[in-house]
């Protein structure tokens, strides 16, 4: 990024070697961006694997990069929902970006995006087509999200039930948004809400998210991009 | 013949909006058993009994942390966040678990009402001090409802509640008794129902329809086999689809040891020359809830004498998640009626249970109750 | 999805040197699991035929595909089967089948016959559940055990971790045994939480055979605690499809100090193979009554 | 160069020896004749005082705590409780203390000392239940137990007060019949005497971290509050608490910090995850300390309002110039000294800990709070939710974290840690 523009962005499936990921993330941005690592007046590093990054950084939390990347994208923004594959966030920040309060979901994944991944695959449905299906749906079921696991099972059992597969998928994501918005709920919901990280992408879990909150909730074009967006930003601030 | 209790049961909410209305009179919610609800019905007040709705619910987790408290006393408190309570007069508590207590705290701070009472019932009953106490704390007690409601209950006004109280008490255990019967005329799922809405009904009109019921009853036949007798014990239980599925499969709950069921109206207020003092003695010495049973332990011999008497074959150890003080009761439970030839099952119950998990535990534990010698 | 290495391979099996046309019984029983599913035809109460298949969304369909692939090349079909059997999740929606019974009483039936009526303690680790059934010398359950609602230890979790790896399911076992020494087990069994503790130890460092050994051992004590709940009479026989994880199996052992027995079948038909005798009875029972 | 003088404490060592001793008196209480009695760390320790000087206790959570803090032995107990058929999510205290009975083994070294009856007073859903099991556990102890649960203290009246002292009567009455022992009433005088003495001279060092920079740091406190919870009515005790006073006073008048580099005042609530204390020193990376909690405070402390309206220690009745002449007033005394305890409050509302809490957080000027919602207990951790709300409403930042003081299972150490990190750096500070 430079001077609050945006030269360049990738992602990289982080797989399970971390590094390699973020070298690889890191020499594609600086490719596309057609500028050299030393060109780079500094560099912030945010996310699970930060402390994988090879040159010299600064570390900063998920939590403060997502606040100041919505903020950027969406002034209007008071309380971020960031849902990732394992992690579940929920972040109140203040005009100028700052973090007001904060909390992140516990040790259970029924809160996070591999919960969809595990219903996906009982169902025999694509992870990604997941969110059109429930939107088939013609009625409500209502599911305790438990354990990940425990909630397959009452799915398998649903299917064995001959129940219809968008019906189960409405419920797997109202499921789900409980989950959430009972977690973002403890720092309490101010408006605009900002929905952003991989499972902003699944529209059956927008919708359950909104209607359980009672909000309107707003997604940005490239919901997982805005952590490291964040990061830029401070970068740029700080230096 | 049990339409009326699952109506009232079923519309529990327009069932107190319209006792307000037809009769003016103040309704109070209260949560767990211990709460002496003779004093309250001696002012002309309702008291119903809060209960979950069974739906999963993302309101309560600001107020009650659910990674370690139970869901039911979650389950009530969403009732309350959303507004289904509003008629509400009054809030009142007894002591017993802390988990309840919470509910209490989050209501009374939430959605405040105007008499909001917490009764300080001794934990300690076996203590020769607690009939005592419980009877100090009661005509205190009595006091609040009097400042609160502006009407002085005379000693006349409690003896008629007493005896209303009584009654309802003498009619359940009637019809529990039709129970012992080799083919039991009603079905657990049917008792469930008619004691939960004991709960939420003004108890006289709910004696007559007690009394209507108990004429038919003898003459009632259930076109279904009685199968495996079962008995279903611990804390509180009034999960309808959960017995409806458990009697699907060729067993009938004769009998339970929940403060939805027998712990609730057990024994009576005997008759005494002080009627606080009667009801407090009532109190102090009705089935424990595991919260008060201490040394003796007193709720598993009452808990093997109804396994006798209903010739149980097989009893459903329930759980709320978290319950502690069930948690710390099962075990000794579980021993004894192992050790009385009594097979358990235990289940632990969440706001709602998974049915299809579930199924297969039960069929299951009644497969091996019923094995036929001749498939081996 | 491209390749899926947490899915068992599909198979079947077909014994070589009986005529089903000169059985007076023949039965057949249904596992309809939650990730497979299997089908075992006796023929005069002797194993005739089995097959296993995973499991789709649709279990009448699933139960018919695993019946189909147990008959195939054996010239019987459906019409030969005199009595059936339905259990496992979908024990219901078999549509040919005359009875369903529980995974429960079929999997202790089945060890009875896999392993003879010694076996008392019996260890099934299902897709989604855990049991540790306790039973006679007749293979009649005298108590069982399941995991409570916590999934952690089952085969599900096994197979998100396969994925995760991508090692395929068959060789996670082996794979435990290549380290030099026995890591600590890793604290956290949640299936979805196994991952972030996976890519936790990835990044210390650990190589992937130390992470798949020290996933084995939790999955293994969890286990162990369940079973110690019920207690461990021998014989003692673990059905299901992680009985053929020699990484799970060979250290419950170690933590139990009890050897399993050696499995005379395939572990994963027990349920299925359960059934079949059920069906077995069933016939001659009504047989003898009419 | 560290902004403030650090000096390790002078009674360190003694601390270390009273707990030590402790563990081996009760462990030998028999050899000289003695004995043993268990019971919770609130129970009302003075009573049994009474039967003579060679009577030991041995308090249950501190002795769970001490189980926790070996991570090996601990698991081995858990499991063992479970095993037995009880559940993981039972507090985790009780469960560790089960487990030493089950294994029959002491955490200090050889089998687990059978006591001779079981002394408790009950609060919470586990209290009287705990050493109901454990009675049964030990194959049948005889247990008297005391229920306290009789409201707040701002509502506290005689017919509550007699309910309590009328147990406590027949309690003595008890304990004479089953250790067929003489009471001894001027014993049970000094026990309550020394009881109102130790617990308010704990007050009166906590008072003093008010200092900034703070003197003590809640880690260090762990360890010398827990004498409290052993044996608060001894003189051992009461005569320690007044020598530490003293050394804290003169760290205060010379400027002696806790932590070198002390920017960000913590306060934390409930017991810490005793496996994982270090999670308190990784706050010192950041410059920040955390000067106590309700907890450490209100757990043994005895507060009350000042004349100038902050909050101090309970004036003794012997300070008020009260005589304690017989055995009713002695046990009336006791009796309402500790049912005034602040750790009791909230158990009938969380307000009442809210206003404690806040009142902390204000006269010790803290900057942030961090919340353990404590899986291992459910008393303390009860109403913690609105407690959170409540402190957020009054304008402190909160951060809270889920753990367990006594089953490291429930807790993860670098979940934590990554959580800290995004609050301190919420509060402008970054590791030194």
């Amino acid at each position: 990024m430079e001077g609050g523009k945006i030269l360049s962005q990738t992602k990289v499936l982080t797989g399970l070697e971390t590094r390699q990921a973020v070298e690889a993330a890191f020499e594609e941005a600086l490719r596309t961006a057609g500028v050299s690592k030393n060109n780079v007046g500094r560099i912030v590093v945010t996310g699970v694997g930060k402390q994988e990054f090879p040159f010299e950084h600064v570390e900063v939390s998920e939590v403060k990069a997502d606040a100041r990347g919505v903020i950027f994208l969406f002034p209007a923004a008071r309380t971020v929902i960031d849902v990732g594959a394992e992690e579940g966030r929920g972040i109140k920040c203040s005009a100028e970006g700052k973090v007001v309060d904060f909390t992140l979901n516990e040790k259970c994944a029924a809160g996070t995006g591999s919960f969809t991944e595990a219903m996906a695959r009982a169902l025999e449905v694509p992870v990604e087509k997941l969110g059109g299906l429930s939107r088939q749906s013609t009625q409500a079921i209502p599911m305790n999200a438990q354990c990940a696991v425990f909630a397959e099972s009452e799915v398998v059992s649903l299917l064995h039930a001959k129940t219809a597969k968008p019906d189960i998928a409405r419920a797997v994501h109202e499921a789900i948004a409980s989950r959430i918005s009972s977690m973002v709920r403890k720092i309490g919901v101010e408006k605009e809400v900002l929905l952003i990280g991989g499972l902003a992408k699944n529209a059956g879990f927008v919708d359950a998210l909104k209607t359980d909150l009672g909000l309107e909730v707003f997604v940005p074009q490239e919901p997982e991009f805005v952590g490291a967006l964040g990061a830029a930003l401070i970068a740029e601030g700080e230096s | 013949m049990f339409d009326t209790f699952r109506r009232w049961s079923k519309e529990r909410h327009s069932y107190a909006k319209e006792w307000k209305q037809r009769t003016g009179g103040k309704v109070l919610g209260y949560f767990c058993t211990y709460v002496p609800e003779e004093i309250l019905y001696a002012a002309e007040v309702l008291p119903v009994r809060i209960l979950g709705s069974h739906e999963p619910s993302d309101l309560t987790e600001p107020h009650i942390f659910g990674g370690m408290f139970c869901p039911f006393s979650r389950d009530c408190l969403a009732q309350g966040l959303k507004g289904r309570y509003d008629y509400l007069d009054g809030l009142m508590i007894a002591q017993s678990c802390l988990h309840i207590r919470q509910t209490f705290a989050s209501w009374q701070k939430h959605r405040p009402v105007d008499f909001s009472y917490y009764l300080c019932m001794p934990h300690n009953v076996q203590s020769p001090h607690a009939e005592g106490y419980l009877a100090g704390e009661l005509s205190q007690f009595k006091e609040a409802v009097e400042e609160w409601t502006g009407r002085k209950i005379g000693t006349n006004e409690l003896n008629s509640s007493i005896e209303t109280y009584n009654k309802s008490r003498r009619l359940l255990n009637a019809v529990y008794a039709t129970r012992k019967q080799e083919n039991p005329p009603l079905t657990g799922e049917e008792a469930m129902e008619m004691v939960v809405s004991n709960q939420l009904t003004d108890k006289s009109e709910h004696n007559r329809a007690l009394e209507e019921l108990l004429k038919g009853l003898p003459e009632r036949k259930l076109n279904r086999p009685t199968g495996t007798r079962l008995m279903l014990i611990g804390s509180e239980n009034d999960d309808i689809p959960f017995i409806r599925m458990l009697e699907s499969l060729n067993a009938t709950v004769v009998v339970d040891e929940h403060c939805t069921g027998t712990r609730y109206f057990w024994n009576e207020v005997d008759s005494g020359e002080d009627a606080l003092r009667a009801v407090a003695r009532r109190y102090v010495q009705r089935p424990p809830c595991p919260t008060k049973d201490w040394m003796p332990r007193r709720r598993i011999e009452h808990t093997l004498q109804l396994a006798k008497n209903y010739q149980v074959q097989g009893a459903l150890l329930i759980q709320q998640k978290f319950c502690d003080p069930h948690e710390l009761d099962i075990p000794a439970v579980r021993s004894a009626l192992e050790g009385a030839g009594i097979p358990t099952l235990f289940l632990e119950f969440d706001v709602t249970v998974p049915i299809g998990p579930f199924k297969t535990r039960c069929e299951a534990f009644l497969e091996m109750l019923q094995q036929e010698e001749d498939l081996f | 999805m491209s390749r899926e290495f947490w899915r068992w391979k599909e198979y079947n099996w077909k014994a070589p040197d009986l005529d089903w046309r000169s059985a007076a019984g023949i039965t057949a029983g249904i596992d309809v699991g939650s990730v497979s599913s299997q089908a075992v035809i006796l023929t005069d109460g002797k194993i005739f035929a089995y097959s296993s298949q995973r499991t789709g969304s649709d279990s009448p369909e699933s139960a018919q595909r695993a019946m189909n692939r147990a008959l195939d090349g054996t010239g019987m079909s459906l019409e030969n089967i005199q009595f059936v059997v339905g259990t496992g999740y979908g024990r219901v929606n078999v549509p040919f089948a005359q009875k369903a019974i529980t995974e429960i009483a079929c999997h202790a039936r089945g060890a009875n016959f896999m392993y003879g009526p010694t076996v008392r303690t019996i260890l099934d680790m299902g897709g989604q559940d855990c049991k540790a059934i306790r039973c006679d010398e007749k293979g009649k359950v005298t108590s069982f055990l399941m995991n409570d609602k916590c999934a952690a230890g089952t085969g599900r979790g096994m197979e998100v971790f396969a994925d995760l790896l991508s090692i395929p399911i068959e060789e996670i076992g082996d794979l435990s045994f290549t380290v030099e020494e026995e890591p600590p087990p890793v604290s956290c069994t949640c299936v979805v939480f196994a991952k972030s503790e996976a890519l936790r130890l990835l990044r210390r460092g650990w190589a992937k055979n130390k992470v798949v050994a020290a996933y084995c051992a939790a999955m293994a004590h969890r286990v162990v605690t369940l079973l110690e709940r019920t207690g461990v009479e021998k014989e003692f026989a673990i059905t299901g499809g992680i009985g053929k994880n020699r990484g799970v199996v060979e250290r419950i052992e170690k933590e139990l100090k009890v050897k399993a027995m050696a499995p005379s079948w395939d572990t994963q038909i027990a349920g299925a193979l359960g059934a079949a005798l059920f069906a077995r009875a069933l016939l001659e029972k009504s047989r003898s009554v009419n | 160069m560290p902004k403030y003088k650090t000096e390790p404490l002078k009674c360190w060592q003694k601390a270390k020896e009273i707990r030590a001793n402790y563990y081996r008196d009760y462990a030998q209480a028999k050899e000289k004749g003695g004995l043993r009695w268990c019971g919770g760390a609130w129970s009302f320790g003075a009573i049994p005082a009474g039967l003579g000087d060679d009577v030991y206790p041995l308090t249950g959570e501190p002795y769970a705590a001490s189980i926790a803090w070996d991570k090996e032995f601990s698991t081995q107990c858990l499991e063992a409780v479970e095993r037995k058929g009880f559940a993981r999510d039972l507090c985790s205290y009780m469960r560790n203390y089960w487990g030493s009975i089950l294994l029959n083994r002491y955490v200090f070294g050889g089998p687990f000392p059978k006591p001779d009856f079981v002394w408790q007073d009950h609060i919470c859903c586990s209290h009287a239940k705990w050493y109901q099991v454990a009675s049964e556990l030990e194959g049948g102890i005889p247990m008297f137990c005391i229920d306290v649960a009789c409201g707040p203290y701002s509502e506290i009246n005689q017919n509550k007060l007699d309910y309590v002292v009328g147990q406590m009567h027949d309690g003595i009455e008890w304990l004479e019949k089953i250790t067929q022992r003489k009471y001894d009433d001027e014993k049970l005088i000094a026990a309550v005497k020394d009881e109102c003495r130790s617990t308010s001279l704990w007050a009166e060092v906590c008072l003093l971290n008010k200092a900034i920079p703070a003197p003590l740091d809640e880690k260090s406190m762990f360890s010398l509050y827990v004498l409290g919870t052993l044996m608060k009515h001894s003189p051992v005790v009461a005569d320690f608490y007044a020598e530490m006073r003293d050394e804290v006073k003169d760290r205060v008048a010379r400027g002696i910090a806790a932590v070198p580099d002390e920017r960000c005042r913590l306060m934390s609530d409930t017991q810490p995850p005793w496996g994982f204390l270090k999670v308190f020193r990784y706050l010192e990376e950041f410059g920040a300390l955390s000067i106590g909690s309700l907890y450490t405070f209100g757990l043994i402390g005895m507060w009350e309002d000042q004349p100038d309206g902050s909050w101090g220690p309970k004036k003794t009745p012997q300070e008020k110039g009260m005589e304690i002449k017989d055995r009713d007033t002695a046990l009336r005394v006791l009796a309402e000294w500790n049912l005034a305890k602040p750790e009791w409050q909230h158990f009938y509302s969380p307000r009442h800990k809210s206003e404690m809490m806040i009142r902390i957080a204000k006269e010790w000027k803290v900057n942030g709070i961090m919340l353990h919602y404590n899986r291992g207990c459910e008393g303390l951790t009860l109403g913690i939710a609105e407690n959170r709300l409540d402190l957020v409403k009054a304008g402190f930042p909160v951060m809270t974290f889920e753990g367990n003081m006594g089953d490291e299972r429930e807790f993860d150490v670098e979940m934590v840690s990554s959580r800290i990190d995004a609050f301190l750096e919420n509060l402008n500070l970054k590791k030194l």
